[in-house]
């Protein structure tokens, strides 16, 4: 029922918008659609994974680190024809660091902004309070300011709420949105003029599927193109379906659990309970010799996930760091960690329970989400593991937001959590310094109550180092701490798994190129780049059309209808007499 | 208004002989219909100002055609509507409304009801629903089966065991009539308040309750009033006839007396459109719209359908005038004759009470 | 969860219960007693709304979690930003400062404003309301006249091959789980394995890409066909035991004796004289129904990816929005609140019993 | 048919031990002609059956095999000897898994309806019976039950149960509680409906006129008679609470560790075993479900069957 | 035989769980034109039954064997088309109990009007005439055809049935209790009318009652029924003042007579119980009950017998009791037929 000659490409996804206001929209499915519609200075290069050019030509830094010099490109233009220039981007800038309803979705990446200024019309300088490592990782859509000025201005303090629905938007991104029927699809026109170059698809449709399954049997029946975050069962099912290419990257999310310190304020008040042996290293270092990674990997992921070491997934090499050898101090190994702890004086009960040095019986609570599968399954099998150990575990499979209130108000002593980790690592690592630590009960900023001097230190020191190598030893080094402390226990890395139609989409990029995904890159390679297949990529491809359904269905119900009609006229014949 | 408010009774000796076991003192009976909020649509003055005695051991019939109240009287002196005015009196004691007080008179006296069709629960067996009232004031006792066997075959339903274990949908509609007086009967009462009691039954199994009540009458010293619009019944049974017009008495006295030379142009309407009534002048079909005890008329509440003030015959005797505008008085219930009308109370005067003025 | 069978009563239950006695026609009070009873319902509906309102307001405050953090979880937020959204949305306010604000807003009609899609309340639920009322009305009214036509059969001949086949088909349904069925069906009739074609979309609405209005209808006609089977298969059954049962009492009536004395046929009989009479208790059951449509389609909306109210509510309760979720709690209460309203005001007009 | 009661000749019994007699022999009575009734009977063993292989099912379930480390086979292995309905995505017997479950299931099916039919039936009998013969402190206490049972029938009895189901704390207790304090409503409305239609009978104005009071009127003669309606209501809700259950599970509100029926199939669901075709995952709990309320609605029409003095005798 | 009705041989049998119920066992019944057939009988003796019967209107339940001959053609045999065109308008029914008869959210002008527009009787048209005609027939306002049964009086409901009745201007009213429940005023009313509308358009009426002094001010013949048999049948002032079988004088002696002193504080009944209809008593089933029976009682089932009173002694009279048999009661006569009993067993359907 197409009309147009165009190629649609069409995607199911499964998070509603929440606004198309390049400053405010937080959720992953808006980000990276916007994504699509605005630049921003720099990028991910799919080969590497390496920061790369993209509005930004070049870059260079003082020896200070502290001030940043950007050179634009002089072919970008909007899509309303005005070209971008420095202006535009410093503007973007500066609102995101004046005004605090801009701050809502990038304010993060400002934080140590001290003055962003246009040299000239090709020339954007940033002046840093502090050293910032993520200047090569800044994701910040730039608009055009012709266009969102008048409206930061007109809408004032409720410009949080505007949704930037006025369609087609103006960006310089490689798509266009042009239209959004809430709750149903987004649909995005190619820019023909992107500097990059046209993308492959004249549409890009996204379509709102609210149940998953729903999601995979319209990629079946060929009413969308591609799926994201499938199933093991599913990706199993459908490798052996025709014109299905099942794409499976590896994972940018880690998944750990968090044990319980000692929570403390940054004052160094405690407060939660917490079960108070957990404040023992050796105890920590023993729950997690109890569980096999790998056996997580294999029943909690059915496969579909690495077992972790470290805490960057293995996907960013620089980064990722993996115990070995010597290191790999607390690899599963139950009959060392029952050592370790009979030797550190827990003893067990008898009902086999061990009970610690100070009387405290190690029967511990469990939060794990209930809405993540992955989880729910992979905190079974913990809390079956951790058995042997003599360690009694009470699940707490609970809705996300008792877990949240668990985990701030420190009354948990094992908690899930888990992060998805972007090209420049800073943020995950951030979280752990002992700032994060809350001012008072409540407030914390990071997930663990974790704090220690040395790895705040070299958190400091991988902040101001710019040169990549020496920066990523020291994020090892940050990783070792994490790993011997215990307190956050990377579990496994989940494998991306997304699904397309190749009878739609002839090619399409992966980021970066070997193990990439295409649902969530931090760049625009995926949809910019996918090619349309030979034989069209009619969306209703495996169906029939819309008439021949409803002909279809009308006839069935009729003859139910008729059926059951005549069912009873017969009896009714029969029962007249009454 | 009226001069006549508290009965007077004319024979104070006789009333001393048989002091009424129970009575209606100017007992009124209000409903306000309507069901919306705050909205009512007016009163029905079901009962409108009645007196009634009646003695140990009497049984009174009260006639009157359809919606004249008589339901709602017998209701009242069970204590199951409370009056709007006046009161009830058992022994000479006014009927208190305390669940407790009620208990203990329904104790002593029955009620049998109109509708014997809706009067049984269609899910208790006749055994269930006759040894009721046994439960609710003794509790499970021993002797319970035979006393309902007793109180069955009593009521005509012979050999009992045939019809314990029914349920009322297998009864014809007089044996359910009949399992509703075992049940009232089981309890022994000494007073029996009975709604139409024979209505849906034939003349014979008819005649074989009435004389059961007789029987009662004289063995046990039963007393009964009867609400009933079969006049029949009042010449078999009772031993007073009230007829009642439109919540009020008109006319009461012994049956003979009020059958036999009706005084109130409405008892003799009555009597008239008896089939075989012998009738001299033919039946008097009363004519006009049946009386809504919403709208009482004024004066005489029967004067717009009275034939005798229609006749002319009211104008002749001079009392036209004060049937459409007085209402005569109440009259009070105990043995005397009386008659509420201002054309009899002229033609006889010597029947009627005083008269207000 | 499918709603449970209600046989509800008339007005104040004198539907069910015994009538008072005839008044005679002509009462000059009519009109007054029309408006009072109005008055009256109104007046009492009123009141449910303004305890609904309440409950529902503190009844999602008292929820676990908090929203803000709900929201930001997983992203690379600040302290500050985190702050900042809370302010917006009114959380640093105390509790009694939030209710009042709220309470004013609803005085202008303003639900507030949704944390998670920064838009006023009411754009949102006024935008996924059409297509909830076209999806839930289409379904209730199918199964309504469904569940009544085939109650109506199988309640006039009881204990029948018709009577035993129809409840048992319906119990079925009844008793299966509505995401169940409706993936089910979507597995069977709209993926187009096997050898089965894809029939019908998977989800959605309308196809995108379409523009002129009939092409439109036709496409939600089609998209239609799926959530609408579900729900009416899975809420047939109520209307149907109800009206058998109630058919089945009103089967002694003397006057359908008269009816077929007169010479009807069976079929008009039971068309003409027993079902107006047993259709009486099931209209404020539909009624009833009606005002719970709106937010009794959440599992087949969010099965279908329908985009309607109870998509919303779905989606608004994994954050939790607090500010869409009350919001949508009170157009649900009201709407419930304004079909009872509705029905107490039609049911006189269907029994001539209960006529003020 | 028998009389209610044969006498016994010559020897004296207390009216207790009669009344004792007396019940046993109306439940005798009631046996017999329950089991007059084919589809009653079938509907009960089929009950019984489940009940039975619930209550023994750690005889023949290893429960080490209903571990995720335990599973005894690979993930979704479609039906064979060994596992007659399959494995689940760990591995378990689904077979196992829903005699397991029904452990749950039943529980929470049987003790939320009996929570919201008890609930139901006493507000509306209450409000019912006050409402037509209390008087006016009668009804007050009437119209505050039903201003209390409107206001539960206004709100969104999905959203009640799931704020509830979040607000407790987790497990078989709070589901029963969050659904049977949230589907009452409707059920004391229609008792009530029924009541006050019983309480206009001339034979409650009968027993009142015997010298009933209002416990004898509400219980010899309303509950007997709102009983079919009871009895409806609980065949239905029976299936609408083990529904419940699943899809407070669906919405995220229940405890994915927990086996149930409604567990099983969340599970099933957030695999992707449906769109991945692995049917013998997700057929049989829902099948699981739909068994026991037919076979409850079975046994429910029996009992109407056998209680209503009208159906007595009929087609069984 | 050309009579408006003849009932030959009726027979109905009720199933029940415990077995039939032999309702009604052989009844013969005939009615002419612009005559009033009463009949009178014990509750439960099967009147009803038989009123129901006459328009195939019993419950499925009911085993009906005889026959029905309206205007001479049998109602048992009828095709449904056929039946239900001569239903209402053949012969209509004033049910027991009227105040239920009627559809309660129906006004009563269409109920009215409904076998108007089904038979098409009159022209769509003029059915609106017809109705207020009707109603004013039986001395209701036209206005009231816009009121709802329940705004009516039981005896303006009970008018508006015979209204109804009256409708097609059938060839035979069947009037089952139409006045039982009214006060006296309103029967008479009632009364009134039927009896005016029977000569004025000499149609056929039964009239079933208990009422025995109704039935003698109402109706040409009397039928008496007791045990689902008609015992005697005659002109109505003989059977209701001087009647012939011993249960017809128990009925009539039982019934009141005001101002009659021998019945003064006497009611008179009829001692002993009715039969079960499930096992009646051999031979007369009377007997049990019977003042006069002898030991033939016990084997004989009388049929109806002329009974030869007054003076022209033409026999227009009948009653089923071995004393009004020609000679002795043992002595056997040609048209008895003892063994009628048997034949109720057997079913023909
Ligand atoms: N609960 C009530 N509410 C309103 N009006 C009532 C009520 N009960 C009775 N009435 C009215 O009171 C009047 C008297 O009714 P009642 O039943 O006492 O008459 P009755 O003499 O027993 O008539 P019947 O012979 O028909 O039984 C009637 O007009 C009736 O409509
Ligand atoms: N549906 C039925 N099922 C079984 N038995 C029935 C049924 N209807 C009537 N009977 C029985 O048939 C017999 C005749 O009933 P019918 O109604 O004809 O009596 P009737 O003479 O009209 O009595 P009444 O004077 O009370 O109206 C009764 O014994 C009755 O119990
Ligand atoms: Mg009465
Ligand atoms: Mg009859």
């Amino acid at each position: 029922a197409e009309e147009t000659d165009a190629n649609t490409l069409t995607v199911a996804i499964s998070q509603q918008v929440d606004s198309f206001n390049p400053f405010t929209a937080q959720l992953a499915v808006t980000t990276n659609i916007l994504r699509h519609v605005y630049d921003s200075i720099v990028t991910v290069d799919p080969e590497t994974n390496e920061p790369a050019p993209s509005l930004a030509e070049s870059w260079d830094t003082s020896g200070d680190g502290l001030t940043w010099t950007f050179n634009l490109r002089d072919d970008v233009f909007f899509t309303d024809g005005e070209q971008l220039t420095a202006d535009d981007v410093a503007w973007t800038f500066t609102t995101i660091m004046e005004n605090d309803a801009a701050a809502i979705a990038s304010g993060n990446y400002v934080a140590g902004f001290e003055e962003v200024t246009a040299e000239d019309d090709q020339t954007v300088v940033i002046e840093l309070d502090e050293p910032q490592a993520t200047m090569t990782a800044l994701n910040v859509p730039i608009v055009p300011r012709h266009v969102w000025e008048p409206i930061v201005e007109e809408e004032g303090d409720a410009f949080s709420d505007y949704a930037g629905d006025d369609f087609p938007t103006v960006g310089s991104g490689p798509f266009a949105l042009t239209e959004h029927s809430r709750g149903e699809h987004i649909r995005l026109e190619a820019n023909p003029d992107h500097w990059r170059g046209p993308a492959g698809f004249d549409e890009l449709y996204f379509r709102y599927y609210s149940e998953k399954d729903a999601a995979v049997e319209a990629l079946r029946s060929g009413e969308v193109s591609f799926v994201y975050e499938l199933t093991d069962a599913q990706v199993t099912s459908l490798e052996a379906t025709d014109d299905i290419a099942v794409n499976i990257a590896d994972g940018k999310r880690f998944q750990a659990f968090t044990i319980n310190p000692g929570a403390k304020t940054q004052d160094g008040e405690a407060f939660g309970d917490g079960h108070p042996a957990l404040q023992d290293r050796t105890l920590r270092q023993a729950i997690v010799m109890g569980i096999d990674n790998e056996e997580i990997v294999q029943q909690g992921a059915n496969g579909q996930a690495v077992a972790a070491g470290g805490y960057v997934p293995p996907r960013y090499t620089d980064f990722h760091w993996s115990p070995e050898g010597e290191e790999a101090i607390l690899d599963f190994d139950p009959d060392a960690a029952n050592e370790m702890l009979d030797e550190a004086g827990y003893d067990r009960g008898e009902d086999g329970v061990r009970v610690s040095p100070d009387g405290d019986r190690l029967e511990l609570r469990m939060h794990v989400h209930s809405d993540r599968p992955d989880n729910v399954q992979a905190g079974q099998v913990i809390a079956e593991r951790l058995a042997d150990i003599g360690i009694e575990i009470d699940n707490r499979t609970v809705d996300p937001g008792i877990l949240s209130d668990a985990l701030y108000d420190a009354e948990y002593d094992l908690i899930f959590t888990g992060w998805t980790v972007n090209p420049d690592p800073d943020y995950v690592f951030s979280i752990h310094t002992c700032d994060a630590l809350p001012t008072e009960p409540g407030t914390m900023q990071g997930d663990a109550y974790f704090c220690d001097e040395d790895y705040d230190e070299l958190y400091e020191a991988q902040l101001s180092e710019y040169d990549h190598e020496a920066r990523a030893e020291i994020v090892h080094q940050m990783q070792e701490i994490l790993y011997e402390e215990a307190v956050v226990n990377v579990l496994a890395y989940p494998n991306i798994m997304e699904a397309y139609r190749t009878d739609h989409i002839e090619s399409i990029r992966l980021e970066p190129t070997e193990g990439g995904n295409i649902w969530g890159q931090d760049g625009y390679w995926a949809w910019w780049s996918a090619q349309p297949a030979e034989g069209g990529s009619d969306a209703n491809g495996g169906g029939i059309s819309t008439g021949v359904g409803i002909g279809i269905g009308v006839v069935v119900l009729v003859l139910l209808a008729g059926g059951a009609f005549l069912f009873f006229r017969n009896r009714s014949t029969v029962e007249d007499r009454e | 208004m009226s001069a006549d408010t508290a009965p007077r009774p004319p024979s104070a000796d006789a009333e001393a002989r048989t002091p009424p076991i129970l009575r209606a003192d100017s007992v009124e009976v209000a409903f306000t219909a309507g069901f919306a909020p705050g909205g009512g649509r007016g009163t029905a003055r079901a009962v409108d100002g009645v007196h009634l005695d009646v003695a140990p051991g009497e049984i009174v019939a009260l006639v009157g055609e359809s919606g004249c109240g008589k339901t709602t009287l017998a209701r009242t002196l069970l204590g199951l509507e409370r009056p709007t005015a006046g009161r009830v009196l058992f022994e000479g004691d006014p009927l208190r409304y305390r669940s407790r007080d009620l208990r203990s008179y329904r104790r002593r006296v029955q009620l049998v009801q109109q509708d014997p069709m809706g009067s049984l629960n269609p899910r208790r067996t006749v055994y269930e629903s006759v040894v009721e009232g046994l439960r609710v004031h003794e509790g499970t006792t021993v002797d319970e089966l035979e006393r309902v066997e007793r109180a069955l075959s009593h009521a005509g339903l012979r050999p009992p065991e045939r019809f314990l274990s029914r349920y009322p949908h297998e009864l014809s509609g007089g044996q359910r009539q009949r399992v509703v007086i075992a049940g009232a009967l089981i309890l022994e009462p000494e007073v029996l308040v009975a709604d139409e009691p024979v209505a849906s039954l034939d003349a014979s199994v008819r005649g074989e309750i009435l004389r059961l009540l007789l029987e009662l009458r004289d063995e046990l010293g039963l007393s009964a009033l009867v609400a009933t619009h079969d006049l029949g019944l009042a010449w078999n049974i009772a031993d007073r006839v009230a007829v009642m017009y439109l919540g009020r008495v008109v006319e009461l006295g012994t049956v003979e007396e009020v059958l036999s030379s009706p005084a109130h142009p409405y008892t003799r309407a009555l009597l008239s459109v008896l089939p075989d009534s012998g009738v001299a002048e033919g039946p008097v079909v009363l004519s006009g719209e049946p009386p809504d005890p919403e709208h009482v008329p004024s004066g005489c509440r029967f004067h717009p359908r009275c034939p005798v003030l229609a006749s002319g015959e009211a104008e002749r005797a001079g009392v036209a005038d004060r049937c459409v505008s007085v209402d005569p008085a109440i009259l009070s219930g105990g043995a005397e004759r009386r008659v509420a009308c201002h054309w009899a109370a002229a033609d006889e005067s010597g029947r009627l009470p005083e008269r207000s003025t | 969860m499918t709603t449970t069978p209600i046989e509800a009563d008339g007005p104040d239950g004198a539907g069910a219960g015994e009538l008072p006695a005839p008044a005679p026609p002509g009462g000059g009070h009519r009109a007054r007693r029309v408006i009072t009873y109005v008055f009256g319902r109104l007046m009492t509906a009123v009141v449910s709304l303004f305890a609904v309102i309440v409950a529902g307001f503190f009844l999602f405050r008292i929820l676990p979690g908090d929203p803000v953090r709900a929201m930001t979880e997983g992203r690379e937020v600040t302290a500050e930003q985190r702050a900042e959204l809370r302010r917006q949305f009114g959380l640093d306010q105390p509790l009694w400062r939030q209710f009042l604000d709220y309470a004013e807003g609803l005085l202008h009609l303003d639900l507030g404003v949704s944390f998670q899609y920064r838009e006023p309340v009411v754009d949102l639920i006024l935008e996924r309301l059409g297509p909830t009322i076209l999806l839930a009305g289409t379904g209730t009214v199918i199964a309504a006249l469904l569940g009544l036509f085939l109650g109506s059969r199988a309640g006039w001949n009881p204990g029948g091959r018709g009577d035993r086949v129809n409840t048992a088909v319906a119990l079925f349904f009844w008793s299966v789980p509505t995401f169940w069925l409706g993936l089910l069906l979507i597995v069977l009739l709209a993926s187009g394995r096997g050898f089965m074609p894809g029939l019908f979309p998977t989800g959605g609405m309308v196809d995108p890409g379409l523009t002129g209005p009939l092409e439109r209808a036709l496409s939600t006609a089609q998209h239609m066909v799926l959530p609408v089977t579900t729900m009416v298969a899975v809420v047939y059954a109520q209307y149907l035991m109800i009206m058998r049962s109630s058919l089945m009492d009103e089967k002694g009536a003397d006057y359908l004796t008269t009816a077929r004395a007169k010479g009807l046929r069976d079929v008009l009989v039971r068309r003409r004289h027993a079902v107006p009479n047993a259709l009486l208790p099931t209209v404020t059951l539909i009624f009833l129904n009606l005002g719970q449509v709106v937010s009794g389609v959440i599992l087949v909306e969010t099965v279908f990816s329908w985009p309607g109210l109870g998509q919303l509510f779905y989606s608004g309760l994994e954050v939790p929005d607090l500010g869409l979720v009350q919001g949508l709690f009170v157009v649900f209460a009201a709407s419930v609140i304004l079909m009872n309203l509705l029905a107490d005001l039609v049911y006189p007009l269907l029994d001539p019993r209960v006529r003020p | 048919m028998s009389a209610p009661t044969e006498p016994t000749p010559g020897t004296a019994v207390s009216p207790r031990a009669l009344a004792r007699k007396r019940r046993a022999e109306a439940l005798g009575r009631f046996a017999r002609d329950y089991a007059r009734n084919r589809a009653g009977l079938f509907g009960l063993a089929s009950l019984l059956t489940i009940g039975v292989l619930a209550l023994t099912a750690p005889l023949f379930v290893d429960q080490a095999h209903l571990t995720i480390t335990g599973a005894p086979g690979d993930g979704h292995q479609p039906p064979s000897a060994e596992f007659p309905l399959g494995t689940d995505n760990f591995g378990r017997s689904i077979l196992d898994l829903i005699i397991w479950g029904a452990r749950v299931s039943l529980t929470v099916g049987l003790l939320a309806t009996f929570v919201s039919v008890t609930l139901g039936t006493l507000a509306g009998i209450t409000a019912g019976h006050f409402g037509s013969s209390g008087g006016v402190g009668g009804r007050v206490v009437s119209s505050v039950i039903m201003r209390v049972t409107d206001w539960f029938l206004v709100l969104p009895t999905l959203v009640l149960a799931v704020a509830l189901a979040a607000v407790l704390p987790r497990g078989t207790g709070t589901i029963v509680l969050a659904i049977g304090l949230t589907v009452w409503p409707p059920t004391a409305r229609l008792v009530r409906a029924q009541t006050l239609a019983v309480e206009a009978r001339p034979y409650v104005e009968r027993a009142r006129a015997l010298g009933g009071g209002h416990a004898h009127v509400m219980g010899w003669h309303v509950l007997p008679n709102v009983m079919p309606v009871v009895l409806a209501q609980t065949t239905l809700l029976v299936a609408t609470s083990i529904i419940a259950e699943s899809t407070l599970a669906f919405l995220g509100m229940g405890d994915p560790t927990t086996i149930s029926w409604g567990g099983i199939l969340q599970a099933a669901r957030t695999s992707g075993a449906i769109s991945a075709g692995i049917w013998w995952y997700i057929v049989p709990p829902g099948l699981a479900i739909a068994v026991v309320a037919l076979s409850f609605t079975l046994c429910g029409r029996a009992v109407e069957s056998v209680i209503n003095p009208r159906l007595r005798g009929g087609a069984g | 035989m050309s009579g408006l009705l003849d009932v030959r041989d009726l027979r109905v049998t009720y199933a029940t769980g415990g077995g039939g119920i032999p309702a009604v066992r052989g009844v013969n019944l005939s009615l002419d034109r612009g005559d009033t057939l009463g009949v009178a009988g014990e509750s439960g003796s099967g009147k009803s039954t038989v009123a129901l019967a006459l328009l195939r209107l019993l419950p499925s339940t009911a085993r009906v064997t005889g026959d029905v001959l309206l205007e001479g053609e049998n109602v048992l045999e009828m095709k449904w088309g056929r039946l239900r065109a001569v239903r209402w308008v053949g012969a209509s029914v004033v049910f027991q109990g009227a105040m239920h008869s009627l559809n309660p959210v129906k006004r009563i002008g269409d109920q009215v009007a409904e076998p108007l527009l089904l038979h098409r009787t009159v022209k769509p048209d003029r059915v609106g005439a017809r109705v207020t005609e009707l109603l004013e027939q039986v001395g209701l306002p036209a206005s009231r055809a816009q009121d709802h049964p329940h705004r009516l009086s039981g005896g303006q409901r009970q008018r508006v049935m015979i209204a109804m009745a009256l409708a097609c201007e059938p060839r035979l009213i069947i009037a089952d209790e139409a006045t039982t429940a009214l006060d006296v005023m309103i029967q008479a009313q009632i009364l009134a009318l039927l009896r005016g509308l029977v000569e004025e358009t000499g149609i056929g009426m039964l009239m079933i009652s208990h009422d025995l002094s109704v039935l003698a001010a109402t109706c040409d013949r009397v039928a008496v029924m007791y045990a689902g048999r008609i015992v005697e049948e005659g002109p109505a002032r003989d059977v209701v003042h001087r009647p012939a079988h011993p249960y017809a004088s128990a009925l009539s002696a039982a019934f009141p007579k005001i101002g009659d002193p021998a019945s003064r504080l006497a009611p008179r009944g009829l001692p002993g119980d009715p039969p079960d209809p499930a096992d009646p008593p051999s031979g007369c089933v009377f007997r049990p009950r019977c003042a006069v029976a002898e030991s033939v009682c016990a084997t004989v089932d009388p049929p109806l017998w002329p009974v030869h009173s007054g003076a022209d002694g033409h026999a227009d009279r009948h009653a089923a009791c071995v004393h009004v048999g020609p000679g002795s009661p043992s002595k056997e006569s040609e048209s008895v037929d003892p063994t009628g009993e048997t034949s109720t067993e057997e079913t023909s359907r």
